[in-house]
């Protein structure tokens, strides 16, 4: 048992416990700063994958900004009935057995698959960034879905912002 | 790579650790005589006024939302921002045609009035 | 490499030899290398802060046209230490209803989020905590972090007034940090790596010479991240009551101010190792000494400039605040972004750096002079719109007299 | 040295975690907080992927990119979606959202 390996079941402890508080916790903005510890875990888990641009990022754009839009929307949607009563439906139990068993199929799968446990050799980080970059913008790598990406935000940010907006 | 972020996971203990310490090293030092009167919410003298939970405008839901659509965009263009140099003019016409159709996002949210902070 | 030219790496492979004689492990002693390295690092930040605060009340004395501290000590230097003094020995109320957990986790927080940037500024050429590949995003992702410790701080004390100046304040920073990270893909762009350390590395030609536009926008965002004098909403007088630290006592209430110090004179080291070269310097390749010289000589000139803006400068309104943002710095930056990129690549050719650097100047000062051109036409517009109202309020009082 | 597996684990306990959140809670945004769970636990199953079988190969960080921007853009209508659902109605109970005339 390396510390490696320990380092990682204790991120992996970590990230689910607060998965769980974040689906489990009755005030809204808890389960918000509960998320924002799961995206911190999964952060580390990145790290530990070496892919230390992807750490970065998730930190960047999910904790500051997708956290803090989570923590606003609740904060706008106050509703000081909603805190009191129950935030599960009523029968939760049958969305708990229907995850359980996915979970359960998921890592039967995951150990009949038998993957080589050997781990291949990476060049440093920075040569996988520069081949990122390169790869986003030449016409036989991935330039279509670079541009639709930019398609897709301005879609979000106009359609977003019409919806939201209240002319005073 | 993988002892840089080791590096960072030990002095991110080490920054919370400090100011931790020297927190309740001062909680020994202080004084501790708590009173109901004390202890009541600052409201410039006069007692709270209505429930704490007030209400937002939409206001800084459209601020956010504006921050995480150029947040993700510069996500894209950091990747290429390091691959520039073996870059050709053409990569860098694309990277600009990304820039400029969420800066129409940007010339939207001005011309319907949605940066007004009203 | 004796110990006069580079002192802390001396320190470092001496230490690395006597933990190699007593025969712990490599993993071990780069394990115990780093803690050690990590802690004199940090606590040397901490302790630094009560410099800057004399520092700065000095400054702003002199600036107000007044002493500034000079009781405690010859000119008032253990002035910060007897206030440190002071604030550990102030009693802690946490008002009731409080959220405990988050009323105390905040202050410890927004200062390890300041903190965790001094681990990847390059010193000197061979001393700096790590050389992270992302370095200038993990900059940027750390200041989200001081966010959210602002949120905690303004809900866990179950104050309604804490909880909008939190509020606020987090809006200011979000919108701030647009134009922030857009300036900030210039010294990527032109230096090819992300690594503060290759930033420094490449900047045979200053970045503030070849990009001063890209250097002001950063320096009014980074200012407006501070929440430092013209952007401070955070705990001005005229505003909310006291902002988001207004439930906090004792050396809570110091520790956010310790992080806003720290973070002031942070955001100036971050300056200085983009903009203005770093530890570059004649001879700072084989004497790190010299680097580190250099280093300081040129934050205490960008920490001055933060005081010296810190000092002088009316505060702004929150509208004309978020107008700034929005209406000018983040159309300019992506402006900025569009025409070095494309400068940039044209004049790639050549192998003169100067030469490149001054078409990059050139471009810079075109966009520095039509936004001036622009910004002039709409307040002359402006200006005419007020007038005619107030022509016309003069004749309808006129014409009811 | 951690074997792939165990990241697949990890990934498909965060998966039935957010399903979960995302069947059983009855508030709209806490729903999108699971859909956000579920995102990462598919963010690390590619770079697992990419990390343990061809870190030569560039497909599965440009796939993680693009899963980032299309969260981005999911959340950020989703939230629009549901404030102005609040404001018209005043509730932000999933299913006492259910009628869709103008």
């Amino acid at each position: 048992m390396t510390w490696m390996q320990i380092v990682f079941i204790v991120t992996a402890a970590v990230t689910l416990g607060s998965a769980v508080r974040v689906v489990s916790s009755g005030k809204m903005l808890h389960a918000a700063l509960w998320l924002v510890a799961a995206l911190f875990g999964v952060a580390i888990l990145f790290a530990m994958l070496e892919a230390g641009f992807f750490a970065v990022v998730q930190v960047l754009v999910y904790i500051g900004a997708i956290a803090i839009l989570v923590i606003f929307a609740v904060m706008l949607t106050r509703h000081v009935m909603e805190d009191t009563g129950p935030q599960v439906i009523q029968s939760w139990w049958l969305a708990a057995i229907l995850a359980a068993m996915v979970f359960a199929g998921l890592v039967v799968l995951i150990i009949s698959a038998g993957f080589k446990a050997q781990l291949p050799p990476i060049q440093d980080s920075q040569t996988m960034i520069v081949a990122l970059g390169q790869a986003l913008v030449m016409p036989d790598g991935y330039l279509l879905p670079f541009e639709v990406a930019s398609v897709m935000l301005l879609a979000a940010l106009v359609g977003s912002i019409y919806i939201a907006y209240q002319k005073r | 790579m993988l002892n840089d972020w080791l590096y960072i996971g030990i002095f991110l203990a080490i920054s919370a650790f400090l100011p931790a310490a020297a927190i309740v090293i001062a909680g020994f030092l202080a004084p501790k005589k708590p009173n109901t009167i004390k202890n009541q919410i600052y409201e410039c003298g006069i007692e709270t006024v209505g429930e704490t939970w007030v209400q937002f405008k939409a206001q800084y839901y459209i601020f956010g939302l504006i921050f995480l659509i150029f947040d993700v965009e510069t996500v894209f263009l950091y990747p290429w921002a390091v691959a520039f140099n073996q870059m050709t003019l053409y990569g860098v016409l694309e990277a600009l045609l990304f820039v400029l159709i969420l800066a129409g996002g940007l010339v939207y949210a001005w011309r319907k009035g949605a940066l007004e902070w009203v | 490499m004796t110990f006069i030219s580079d002192p802390i790496n001396f320190i470092a492979t001496w230490l690395r030899i006597m933990l190699a004689n007593v025969g712990a492990s490599p993993d071990l002693t780069a394990f115990i290398l780093s803690v050690v390295g990590g802690g004199i690092l940090a606590t040397g930040a901490m302790l630094w802060v009560t410099f800057l605060i004399w520092y700065e009340r000095k400054i702003i004395g002199r600036i107000q046209d007044r002493l500034g501290p000079n009781r405690v000590g010859p000119w008032g230097i253990f002035q910060s230490f007897a206030d440190m003094l002071k604030i550990f020995t102030k009693e802690y109320i946490t008002p009731n209803g409080a959220d405990r957990v988050l009323y105390n986790i905040a202050p410890v927080l927004s200062v390890a989020s300041v903190l965790l940037i001094w681990a990847i500024i390059p010193f000197t050429v061979t001393s700096y905590g790590v050389d992270l590949n992302v370095g200038v995003l993990f900059v940027v992702a750390v200041a989200g972090l001081g966010e959210l410790a602002i949120i905690m701080a303004g809900w866990s004390s179950n104050n309604k007034y804490a909880l909008l100046g939190a509020f606020r304040v987090v809006a200011q920073l979000i919108s701030y940090e647009v134009p922030m990270v857009l300036s900030l893909l210039v010294p990527v762009l032109l230096s090819g790596s992300m690594s503060l350390n290759a930033i420094v590395k490449a900047q045979n030609v200053w970045y503030i010479f070849t990009a001063p536009l890209a250097a002001l926008i950063f320096m009014i965002t980074s200012i407006a991240e501070v929440g430092r004098s013209p952007f401070d909403l955070v705990e001005s007088e005229s505003e909310i009551v006291g902002g988001f630290n207004i439930e906090y006592s004792g050396l809570k209430f110091g520790m956010f101010f310790v992080a806003e110090f720290l973070h002031a004179f942070t955001s100036a080291l971050i300056f200085t190792v983009l903009f203005l070269g770093g530890w570059r310097g004649p001879g700072a390749e084989q004497y790190p000494i010299l680097g580190f010289i250099y280093f300081s000589l040129k934050n205490v000139f960008s920490y001055f400039i933060f005081i010296l803006v810190r000092g002088s400068l009316p505060r702004f309104r929150i509208d004309q605040m978020m107008d700034l943002n929005w209406k000018v710095l983040t159309p300019v930056s992506l402006g900025l972004f569009a025409v070095v990129t494309i400068v940039a690549k044209l004049v790639q050719g050549n192998p003169n750096e100067l030469l490149r650097g001054l078409f990059l100047l050139i471009a810079n000062g075109v966009i520095l002079l039509t936004t001036s051109l622009v910004m002039g036409q709409f307040a002359a517009r402006r200006r005419r719109h007020l007038d005619e109202r107030a022509e016309g309020q003069k004749l309808r009082v006129r014409s009811q007299v | 040295m951690i074997p792939l597996s165990w990241y697949l684990i990890v990934a498909a306990g965060l998966f039935s975690i957010g399903l979960f959140g995302v069947l059983a809670r009855k508030n709209a945004i806490a729903i999108f907080m699971g859909i956000e769970l579920m995102l990462n636990a598919v963010m690390i199953n590619l770079l697992a992927f990419w990390r343990y079988h061809n870190p030569g190969q560039i497909t599965g960080p440009v796939f993680v990119v693009i899963v980032f921007a299309a969260a981005a853009g999911e959340i950020a209508v989703g939230l629009a979606i549901v404030i102005s659902a609040y404001r018209r109605n005043a509730t932000v109970v999933a299913d006492e959202i259910n009628e869709l005339k103008g």
